[in-house]
Order: C-alpha cells, then sequence, then structure tokens
C-alpha cells in the first residue's frame, strides 16, 4: 500500500466513518435508555431521506435547510410509534421487542415502496457537487459536513444527557425506572422522548446521506447491520462511544479495503466485532452513557 | 392428558396423509413449513430453552447447505451422509461460538448480535473463498433418486421433512423432561439460583448450542437438496435468521409445540397475504408485519404459551369451585 | 384471547385451501400434469381469457427493475388485447398474473406453483439466477413453459429443459464481447487502451462476468489489473476508487446494478480519476433510462457492452414512447428484454392456436420471430432454449441519450473514444 | 468432626472490605447462627463461601478440601446448598418443577427427580400446591418452596439467609419446626436471621459479625452477654 492510498483511504474512512456514526447514536440512545434493538433504525433514516428529497425535489429546499424538518418529522413519527406500538411491550422478553421492531421495518419499508415506488433517486446540489481537492488528496463536500454535523450531534446530545433537566431525567429512567418514577419522572413520557429522539437522529443521518447516495425504499439494510457493529463497539448506550466506534469501522473497512481484495473488508469488521465482544463485552468505553 | 394424545394422535394423521389430499402446491408450503418448523425447533434448544437469543442461526443453516452440497458436488458423498458431516461441521462451529460468548458471559442483547456477526463472518468468508465457488453459488446436478436424496415428486421432500420434523420434535420432548432440560429452563430463568442448585451452566450452555447449531444443519442440507441450489446470499441471509426464530416466537418460545404451531401460522401467513394482497407489492408485506405485530402484541407468550396459561387458569379455577364446594359441605 | 388465537389458525388454512381450492391441480407431478392440461383444453377451443404469468422482484432492494420489467410484459399484453386479442382463440383476451418473487428462491417455487395453479400457458422472470434457477425446475416438473427474460448465469439453460427458455445472452457473452469489441474500438480509432480495472457486484452476474474477463483478456491482448467487486448495496465506493486512483488503468470496466453503478461515476469523479475509457458490461447504470437522461453531468460518453433495443427501428421508438406514455418512465433494455418475451409467449400462443401448455411449448421452440426491438437477428431458440442470436453490443451515453456505436447493423453513430 | 472450615477469610469490594480476615469452623450436625446489624458483611460471607464471589485472601476448606474459588454449581454438587435473602425463583416454572431442578443435582432419572421433588415439597407443607406457578405465589410461600428447591439437592450442610423475613409469627414458628426437622435429619444448617427469638432458640453456637469482622462466636447465652456485642449493636442502633 503506497503512502497515498493509506492516507487516502484514511481520509474516507473518517468520513464514511462520522456517517456510520451517526446512524449509530439513535441507535445506541433507544438502547441504552430503553433496552431496545431498534430493527426499524434503518427505515427510519430511509423516511428522513425521502423528506430531503422530496423538499429538494418539490420545493428547491437546501438538503441541509431540510434537516430540521425530517428530524421534527421524525420525532413526531417516533414517539408515535413508541406510544402506540411499542409501549405495550416495555416489559416483554427482548425477543418480541426485537420481532416487534421487525415488523415495523416490513410496514415502513413496504409503505414506502407503495407510496413512493421502487426507483432509485439521487439529487444533484450543485453547490455539493465539486470535490474539495488538496494536491493528489481528495475530499467529498458533503460527507465532510456530514461528518462535522455527526460530530456536533454526538456533542450536543452528551451534553443535553449530561447538563440538562431532560436529559438527566432520561438518564435516570436509563439506570432505574423504579427510582425514576419515585422522584417523580414519567417514564412513559420519557420513553416517548427518546425514541423521538433516536428516530429524529435517524432522519438527520438520511437527511445527510441523501446528497450521497441515491435513495430506495429499502436503502435502510444498507447500513443496519454495521450500524449494530458500531453501537457495540462503542457500548450500548454509550453515546460518544458510538461516535468514536463509527469512525472506527469507518476507517478499519477503508483500510482494509485498500489492503485486502474482494469483499473481505466486510469481515474485518465482524471479525473487530466479534473480537471486541468477547474481550470487552462493553464496548471500548464501557456500558452506559 | 389423554386428549392432549388423542390430538397429537389425529395431528399425525392429518400431516402423514396430508399429500393424498393436497395440491402440489400446498405440498410445497408444507415443505417449507415444516422446514422452518425443523430449524426453529433447533433453535428452541438454545434460546427458547436455555433463553440465549440466537438471531444468527442461518450460521449453522448454511453450513449444513454448504457442506452437503460442496461434499456431493466435489467429493461424490452421498447427502445422507453428507447431511451428517454438515450437521457435526455446524455442531463444531456452534461449539466454538458458544466457547468464546459463554466463557465471557455475553448474555441478551450481546449474545444476539455476536450470533448475528457469526452468521455474517460466514457469509462474507464464503462469498470470498474460490472453494466455496464465491458468490456463483453451487448446483447439485439432477439425479432422481432417494438414495441420492432427490425425488421424483414432492411427495418424497415431504416425508423426508415430516420424519425430520417428528424426530426433532421427540429430541426436543425429551429434553424437555430430562435433567438436561430442566438445567436450561432454570438458565433462563435464573441463572444465580440454577447455579445455586448445582446446575453447570457454561457446560449445559455449550451442550445447548451445539446441539441446536448441529441440528439446525440438517434442515440446510434439506433446503439444499430441495432447491438443488445454494448461495451464500440464500442460505446464510439473515432472513434465514428470522424465518428460523419467528416461527419458535409466536408459536411460543421454551415450548415443544411453539415452533411448529408457530411455523404453521407463520408461513402460511406469508403465503396467503401475497396471494390476498396481490394487486399492489408491497401491501402484502405490510399486511404481515401488522399481522405479526398484533400477534405478538396479544400473545406476548405465543400462541401455545397462552394455550398453556389459559389451561392453569381453567385448572385453578376448577380447583377453587370444587374446593369452595368441599368447605360448604364440610 | 384463546378464541382469538383459534380463530385465527383457522381462518389461515380456511384461506389457504379456498384460495387454491379454486383451480384443481393434482398432486402427482410431471406427466400427469400434462395430461390434465390436455384434457382441460383439447374438447373446444372456446377461450375467453388467456393468462401469462409475470414473476419479478416487486419488492425489496431490486423492486425498481422488477416492476419495470413487469410493466413491460404488461404493455405487450395490452398491445395484442387493443388489436383483438388473439385471434386462432377467437380473440381471447390476455390476462396478466403477476407475482413478487421478493428474490428469494422458495417464494419463486410457489409462486410459479399459484400461477400454474392460476392457470398460466406460460411464465416470464425472474431477473436474478437463484430465482432463475428455482422456479424454471419448478415450471419443469409441471411442464409450464418459462420464458426467462433477464437471468445471466449459463446454467439456466444448460441443464437439458425443456420449459426453459431464455432471450437475454447468457453472462459470459459479455465479457466475450467485450473483448472482441475492445481491440476493435483500438484499432479503428487508433489507440492502444490495454489496462482494465474491472469493478462488479458481488453476486453471480458480476463475479461470472468478472471471471470469465479476467481469463480470457490476455488473448485479446488486454491486462487485466484488477478486479474489484462490490456488495450491489454498498454506500461506498471510495476504496475501489482509490485502488483504481494507485493503479491508473486505461479502462474501468463495471458489471452494476443503478444505484452501484451510480456512485461508482460519482466517486470515480469526485476522486478527480479520469481513465480513457469507462465500460459497462451489462450494467443496470449506464443502461438505465433514467441515468441516461437525468445524470447528464457524470454519464457523459460512458459506453456499456449490453444487450440493447435496435435503435434503427420504427417499431422500437413506437414501443418506447407507449412505454413512456404509460408509466412515466424511460424503457431501458431489461424492460425491452421483458417486453421481447412477452411478445415470443404472445406469438406463440397465437400460433399454437391453444391453450395447451404443450403446444405452447412446441410453438416456442419454433419461434422465428423477426418483427421485434431487440439489436439482434431473428429469435430463434436453440435445442437448449437460448435465444442464439442474443447479442451485447456496445452503447454510448452522449448528450443524455445512449447510442449503438457498435457493431454494424445497428450502428447510430461514430464513438468518441478514448475520452476527450 | 469438622465440615466447614474458614481461615482469614477476606473479600474487598474496590476498596471497601466487606469480609475481614473472618476465622472460624463449623462442626458436623451443627445449628450455627449468624447475627450482625446491617451491612456487616453476612451476606458476602455467604456469597464468599457458595461461590459467588470468590475470596481475595483466606483458605475454605469443606470436608478439608479447598473449595475456595470454586463455582457455585460446583460447591452445590459437593453438598452445600443454599437460599438466598431475596428471593431467586424460577417464575414462569411450577412449584414441582422449581424442585425438580435442585432434585436433578443428585438424581438423573426424570422420575427419581420428580418423587424426590415431591417429597421435599410435602416436607415444606406446599406439595397441594405443585402444580401453581411459582410467581402466582406470595413471598412467604416462595421462600418454602426455596427451602424445599435448596433440599433438593440433598446437602450436608445448608445455607439459609434470612428466610424468616417477612413471615408473620404463626410462619415463623412452622418454619422453625422445619428447620428443627432438617437438623434431625443430619443436615448442618448456617442462617442468617434477624429475628432474635428464632436465633436464640435454634442455635446452638451464634457467630456474631460487624464490620465484615467476626466480633464474637459462642452459645447463645454466651454471645448475648457480650460487651463487644452489645456495644456493636448499640452503636449501630444509633
Amino acid at each position: 500500500m503506497s503512502l497515498w492510498l493509506f492516507i487516502q483511504s484514511l481520509i474516507d474512512g473518517l468520513l464514511m466513518g462520522g456517517i456510520y456514526s451517526i446512524m449509530a447514536i439513535g441507535l445506541t440512545l433507544i438502547f441504552g435508555v430503553m433496552g431496545i434493538i431498534n430493527f426499524a433504525q434503518g427505515a427510519l433514516m430511509m423516511l428522513g431521506m425521502y423528506v430531503t428529497y422530496w423538499a429538494f425535489t418539490l420545493a428547491g429546499i437546501d438538503p441541509y435547510l431540510s434537516l430540521p424538518l425530517s428530524a421534527i418529522a421524525l420525532f413526531i413519527l417516533g414517539a408515535l410509534i413508541q406510544k402506540g406500538v411499542l409501549e405495550r411491550v416495555m416489559d416483554a422478553p427482548d425477543h418480541n421487542i426485537l420481532l416487534i421492531t421487525f415488523g415495523i421495518m416490513m410496514i415502513i419499508e413496504n409503505t414506502a415502496l407503495v407510496l413512493f415506488s421502487p426507483d432509485f433517486r439521487s439529487i444533484t446540489v450543485p453547490w455539493l457537487s465539486e470535490t474539495i481537492k488538496m494536491g493528489d488528496y481528495v475530499v467529498s463536500k458533503p460527507k465532510l459536513i456530514a461528518f462535522f454535523i455527526s460530530m456536533s450531534v454526538a456533542l450536543l446530545l452528551y451534553w443535553f444527557l449530561q447538563k440538562s433537566y431532560l436529559g438527566k431525567a432520561i438518564r435516570g429512567t436509563a439506570n432505574n425506572k423504579i427510582g425514576a418514577a419515585l422522584v417523580g419522572i414519567k417514564s412513559k413520557r420519557i420513553n416517548y422522548i427518546t425514541f423521538g429522539l433516536g428516530a429524529a437522529i435517524a432522519a438527520i443521518a438520511g437527511s445527510l446521506m441523501t446528497p450521497i447516495i441515491s435513495i430506495s425504499p429499502s436503502i435502510g439494510h444498507t447500513f443496519i447491520l454495521k450500524t449494530f457493529v458500531v453501537v457495540v463497539l462503542g457500548g450500548l448506550g454509550n453515546v460518544l462511544g458510538a461516535f468514536v466506534g463509527g469512525l472506527i469501522i469507518g476507517v478499519s473497512e477503508a483500510l482494509a479495503g485498500a489492503a485486502f481484495s474482494g469483499t473481505l473488508n466486510e469481515l474485518v469488521i465482524y471479525v473487530i466485532f466479534v473480537l471486541i465482544l468477547i474481550f470487552r463485552p462493553k464496548g471500548i468505553f464501557g456500558g452506559g452513557s | 392428558m389423554k386428549k392432549k394424545w388423542v390430538l397429537i394422535g389425529l395431528l399425525l394423521v392429518f400431516l402423514f396423509t396430508f399429500p393424498l389430499y393436497s395440491t402440489n402446491y400446498l405440498l410445497h408450503i408444507g415443505i417449507i413449513t415444516l422446514m422452518f418448523a425443523f430449524a426453529s425447533q433447533a433453535w428452541n434448544i438454545i434460546s427458547g430453552y436455555s433463553g440465549q437469543f440466537s438471531f444468527g442461526h442461518a450460521a449453522f443453516f448454511g453450513v449444513g447447505a454448504y457442506t452437503s452440497t460442496v461434499l456431493l458436488v466435489e467429493y461424490n458423498v452421498n447427502p445422507w451422509i453428507g447431511m451428517f458431516i454438515g450437521a457435526i461441521i455446524a455442531a463444531a462451529i456452534a461449539f466454538v461460538l458458544g466457547f468464546l460468548t459463554f466463557r465471557y458471559k455475553l448474555k441478551g442483547a450481546y449474545f444476539s448480535l455476536t450470533t448475528l456477526a457469526f452468521a455474517e463472518i460466514l457469509r462474507v468468508f464464503v462469498k470470498n473463498t474460490d472453494f466455496f465457488r464465491k458468490t456463483m453459488g453451487i448446483m447439485i446436478p439432477l439425479d432422481i433418486n432417494p438414495f441420492w436424496y432427490q425425488f421424483q415428486t414432492r411427495v418424497g421432500y415431504y416425508y423426508t421433512i415430516l420424519i425430520l420434523t417428528i424426530i426433532i420434535t421427540v429430541i426436543v420432548y425429551l429434553i424437555s423432561r430430562s435433567r438436561l432440560g430442566f438445567n436450561l429452563i432454570a438458565i433462563r430463568e435464573n441463572e444465580d439460583a440454577a447455579q445455586s442448585l448445582g446446575v453447570r451452566t457454561f457446560k449445559n450452555k455449550m451442550i445447548a448450542i451445539t446441539l441446536s447449531g448441529g441440528l439446525t444443519a440438517f434442515a440446510g442440507t434439506f433446503y439444499a437438496q430441495y432447491l438443488l441450489f445454494v448461495k451464500p446470499e440464500t442460505v446464510f441471509a439473515s432472513d434465514i435468521s428470522v424465518s428460523i426464530l419467528m416461527p419458535a416466537i409466536v408459536g411460543g418460545v421454551g415450548t415443544v409445540a411453539g415452533p411448529i404451531v408457530g411455523s404453521f401460522i407463520v408461513t402460511p401467513l406469508g403465503e396467503l397475504t401475497s396471494q390476498m394482497f396481490s394487486n399492489l407489492a408491497g401491501t402484502n408485506l405490510i399486511a404481515y408485519g401488522v399481522i405479526i405485530i398484533i400477534i405478538i402484541l396479544f400473545m406476548p407468550e405465543g400462541v401455545v404459551g397462552r394455550y398453556h396459561d389459559w389451561v392453569n387458569r381453567r385448572k385453578k379455577g376448577n380447583k377453587e369451585t370444587q374446593e369452595q364446594k368441599e368447605s360448604v359441605t364440610s | 384471547m384463546k378464541r382469538l388465537s383459534l380463530l385465527l389458525f383457522a381462518l389461515f388454512f380456511a384461506l389457504i385451501l379456498a384460495a387454491c381450492g379454486e383451480s384443481k391441480d393434482n398432486f402427482r407431478e410431471t406427466d400427469s400434469q400434462q395430461d390434465e392440461a390436455t384434457e382441460e383444453t383439447s374438447g373446444s377451443e372456446q377461450v375467453d381469457v388467456i393468462k401469462i404469468g409475470s414473476l419479478h422482484p416487486l419488492t425489496g432492494p431490486q423492486a425498481s427493475e422488477g416492476q419495470e420489467m413487469r410493466d413491460a410484459i404488461q404493455l405487450a399484453i395490452d398491445e395484442v388485447n387493443e388489436n383483438g386479442g388473439i385471434k386462432s382463440l377467437g380473440g381471447a383476451k390476455v390476462e396478466l398474473i403477476d407475482s413478487d418473487s421478493e428474490n428469494n428462491p422458495e417464494k419463486g417455487i410457489a409462486e410459479v406453483q399459484t400461477m400454474a395453479n392460476a392457470g398460466v400457458v406460460g411464465i416470464i422472470g425472474p431477473y436474478t439466477t437463484a430465482v432463475a434457477l428455482a422456479a424454471t425446475q419448478e415450471a419443469e416438473r409441471i411442464g409450464v413453459p418459462f420464458i426467462v427474460d433477464v437471468g445471466s448465469a449459463d446454467a439456466i439453460t444448460e441443464r437439458g429443459f425443456k420449459y426453459t427458455f431464455r432471450i437475454q445472452p447468457p453472462a459470459s457473452k459479455f465479457p466475450e464481447a467485450f473483448l472482441k469489441y475492445v481491440p476493435q474500438l483500438n484499432e479503428e480509432y487508433g489507440v492502444e487502451l490495454k489496462t482494465v480495472i474491472n469493478a462488479h457486484e458481488d453476486s453471480d452476474f458480476g463475479t461470472g462476468m468478472a471471471n470469465v474477463l479476467k481469463e480470457n483478456a490476455a488473448a485479446a491482448g488486454l491486462e487485466v489489473l484488477d478486479t474489484l467487486p462490490h456488495p450491489f448495496d454498498t454506500a461506498d465506493l471510495s476504496s475501489d476508487v482509490n485502488k483504481i486512483k494507485a493503479q491508473n488503468p486505461d479502462i474501468v470496466s463495471a458489471t452494476t446494478y443503478l444505484n452501484d453503478g451510480q456512485l461508482l461515476v460519482e466517486t470515480l469523479i469526485g476522486a478527480n480519476v479520469k481513465p480513457k475509457a469507462i465500460i459497462g458490461m451489462a450494467s443496470g447504470a449506464f443502461s438505465n433510462a433514467k441515468f441516461i437522461r437525468e445524470q447528464t453531468d457524470i454519464n457523459q460518453y460512458i459506453m456499456d457492452v449490453n444487450y440493447a433495443m435496435n435503435p434503427n427501428s420504427e417499431l422500437t421508438e413506437e414501443v418506447k414512447k407507449k412505454y413512456e406514455e404509460k408509466y412515466n418512465k424511460g424503457l431501458g433494455p431489461n424492460a425491452a428484454i421483458s417486453y421481447t418475451a412477452a411478445k415470443v409467449l404472445l406469438d406463440a400462443i397465437e400460433r399454437a392456436g391453444s391453450t395447451d401448455r404443450d403446444k405452447i411449448r412446441e410453438a416456442i421452440a419454433e419461434t422465428r420471430l423477426t418483427d421485434h426491438i431487440l439489436a439482434q437477428e431473428e429469435i430463434v431458440f436453440d435445442e437448449t432454449g437460448q435465444n442464439v442470436n442474443a447479442q451485447p453490443v456496445v452503447n454510448q451515453i452522449i448528450d443524455g441519450r445512449s447510442y449503438v456505436v457498435m457493431p454494424e447493423p445497428y450502428k447510430e453513430r461514430d464513438a468518441v473514444y478514448p475520452l476527450p | 468432626m469438622t465440615l466447614l472450615k474458614l481461615e482469614h477469610v477476606t473479600k474487598r469490594f474496590a476498596g471497601l472490605v466487606a469480609v475481614n480476615d473472618v476465622s472460624f469452623s463449623v462442626d458436623k450436625g451443627e445449628i450455627v447462627g449468624i447475627i450482625g446489624p446491617n451491612g456487616a458483611g453476612k451476606t458476602t460471607l455467604f456469597h464468599t463461601i457458595s461461590g459467588y464471589h470468590v475470596a481475595d485472601e483466606g483458605v475454605i476448606e469443606y470436608k478439608r478440601k479447598n473449595i475456595r474459588g470454586l463455582k457455585p454449581e460446583i460447591i452445590c454438587e459437593h453438598g452445600i446448598a443454599r437460599t438466598f435473602q431475596i428471593v431467586q425463583p424460577f417464575g414462569n416454572l411450577t412449584l414441582l418443577e422449581n424442585v425438580i431442578v435442585g432434585a436433578f443435582n443428585r438424581h438423573k432419572k426424570y422420575s427419581e427427580a420428580k418423587a424426590v421433588a415431591m417429597e421435599m415439597l410435602e416436607f415444606v407443607g406446599m406439595k397441594k400446591r405443585a402444580d401453581v406457578r411459582m410467581k402466582d405465589l406470595t413471598f412467604p410461600e416462595q421462600k418454602k418452596v426455596e427451602l424445599a428447591r435448596a433440599l433438593a439437592t440433598e446437602p450436608e450442610l445448608l445455607f439459609l439467609d434470612e428466610i424468616m423475613s417477612g413471615l408473620n409469627p404463626t410462619e415463623v414458628q412452622e418454619m422453625i419446626e422445619i428447620i428443627k426437622e432438617i437438623r434431625d435429619r443430619g443436615i448442618t444448617i448456617m442462617f442468617i436471621e434477624h429475628l432474635m427469638a428464632a436465633v436464640m432458640s435454634l442455635s446452638e453456637r451464634i457467630i456474631v459479625m460487624h464490620h465484615g469482622e467476626v466480633l464474637a462466636i459462642g452459645k447463645p447465652e454466651e454471645v448475648k452477654e457480650n460487651p463487644a456485642v452489645i456495644e456493636a449493636y448499640l452503636g449501630g442502633a444509633v
């Protein structure tokens, strides 16, 4: 591997890692607070993509301006899903909840298929299409923006959970449901907010991805397994861990991709994953946020 | 008690005579149903009984499918034998997986995600290995001869998988009444308490996952022989893992009848929705998703679990009324 | 609650039985099946409706292509119905039974069964190899003609099946054509593009072609520097593009589906990689109507060795126009193949003058279809069921349109080669 | 004959010394009570002996074999059974099934295990409700079943962790009778209890713990008059 290839791969890996990170942050938040492995996370991201896509195509709204729009829309949807379905199974065994989120994924994906058709769609944003060139090295603009927004979301969320009253309430619920209830925290409402936030973050991830790849109703599948890996790597429930985990996966994938032939770089990710699980089962940064 | 056996007898008569009055199409659905009932029954051993929820049984399914196929195509080994070799290899892989995870006491979501990753590792490995013909898949040459695991009609496949399913159900039934079964359930219910009663948790979990993985491979071999084609994307897919775990959850986790009842609901349901909602592609899967959610919402313990609950409650009710009567008369 | 569960249970069984009970089907397979089909229809040829089946992925990641192809079949059927139906059967109308394979082999089998039970006289499908192998085998058992529109593995027609036919050229033809046409292009335009890196999606579709290309490149005077597989649903190809950049080949060849093909080109441009030619092999992107029309800022002069419509035929223009009017999307080569498959089947039904599956099978085998929209000579099947004259041609995207640039007689205009 | 012997056993948690340099021995057939204020390290001591914690220092010998560091299930196989301070039921299983799990410790056959389990349920007076699910029982009932379950493993040494807490006076009396009967069957018993009347009437010897250390060991009367014990209890109360 030449030095150029190494450094360029490092850059690409970091940027892609930023995208994995933001996907993982939403997932890890939901897991950390409610103990749910949300299979529908990819589908929620897909909906975020469509919000941005339609806003751009129909109203000419810049993808980064529609970001709050998709976040709010998905926050509401997420809260509704929690209220309508998941709330009823919060005490059920894990595998039931897992299957429910699987069912939700099927419903969302196929509703999108019926409504939006299966066509691949992409947007071309003029000011994003030029890449930044530094000598031989190139940096993709939308990925760079996604990276910084992802980092900001991770930090904001971390700050929110640590410092704000609501954030503390969320953490309280995560640590001890009964205890939280005793000090007057309404855990039901906290769960709506948490799942809503998780969905909103998935939507942000989707909006950030829209200028980068073609979208279709089943696009979530591309990310969901990798996102699980990232979440475990960072420690289930650890927001900053998820961010760093995403970067690690992005970089190892890119470097392995440069070093190996075939699609063995996928193998590298899962091997890292299994090793982490075995030797540091609470993730690199320990569990809990 | 007697009623139960009569019911089982009737069911067996129905299943054995099914090909007589079934159409070819129904026979295919029956075969797929039984195949996933079989795999789900195997899954039940580790995930239902000992409560270690595997999301990666496609790993063992795929190993079963590939082992017998490669042995047949490359070395001319009879699939009836290849089936057992596949099971042994799958059991060995399950053993390694179990050792790695249980040794370090992985549980819950961590265990589930590890199994998921393990299946993915196998999938990526196979699709990058020339020996397994990468993503090209392997075709089994048509050579209709029951001796070579190929049947002229679907009836042969049907009885093969029916008998396999009955065998595994008997095995699981025997386990459920054995020391192993009680130990596994104890681990699921409360690991600390189980240990205090002399249950060797690590050893029992190891036995369960090895057995479960090995048995799942039989379904994989059957799948390969039935379709005569294997491909990493079809046999190691996470879809397969879902198809394996769904019947047990819908039917009732950790019950002998659960995976079978569940499979007879889940698989035909998929067919039914796709036939009823065939005008607009996608609506069938929406309907399927909705029904699965409804079943789980209203029967969190599965259909069989519900039934047991109902029987228990009725028994209790009867007893109470009896006791009341007794107290009145005395 | 127990009542609900029992009710559900009973309901499923009842409905399944009802759904299947409609049409009778016997349980002994192969031979007797055909007898029944004959019995059903031999008495009289008074038929009102003739059913044909379509089996494509209508949901999931491949739904876009699958639905496009299904629509093309519907178009062919509509044309026949508007022109008075099947004349040899008293103007009987044709009806499409369409089904979703979910890109899953066992689902494919079930759907073939369902359609056969519904009385289809022939099935067209299914887009991917795994489903094709399983579904054609099922069709063979039942004895219903199955025309593979797209489904690339050579093996599909190499199993000695009587009821399987295929319109598209087998996978190996594409790299062979690539290795034939690229030296010709070099010669014609006076350049020496010798080194190739092949980026391909990693299912059997791309991998199969990559293998043939690699094995035979040297004989054609080309050198394959590297082969880079990727999953078709990848979100990132920068690794592959970095490798291409590091090795600087003359030609980047690509076997892809739509989104990964587009992503590849975007990433190449983003990374400032400028090979002297980008040539697809059966690329789902470079021959995709939407990609050609809409992605003009990145697709200029991209070539694709692919099956194509005959550009010099008025019929093609007419069909393209109708398709676009009806479905509000462009007719791509996959859909064109499906359309042709439907035409072949309808033509065979007309000639057979019967709904007997065997007679229709024979009629398909005797097909001599010259009035079609593909860039090939007449459609004739060899004894394996392969459309022997099927051939890939070289297309090039120029100013938002795809032109055939090689070979004669389909050539529309000169190629721009190498890239300026 | 000495059944269990502890020498200088110490268990720490992140700097906190929960059990500090504890030494004592228990003879076969004895009933030994352990008392001490909350946080004295009684339960930790049980956990340490029964294998849920590994002692940092010291020797734990059972029948002259070192059992320090063995897993709980192995220790159970050696013949030490226990109940838990907070009951640990197999909630979804019936009483019978709960006890069968214990009986399988010594019996391999289902029929044998079932017979033993039935006997034990009868012994604690819960046979009638054998088919009821554990989670449908009241707390005191669950304690009885847990005792039956531990007995079904056929131990020689039995640890009972606050088995009488939450019982009403009648139930306490019943339990005391049950424990005496267990002792009469030749099973050595160690128990943690706060209920002084029960401790005094049952124990042959009492171990008093305070701040992780053994404050006093002796016959009930001796311990009752030990100034250090009085001090600790008063101090603890203030």
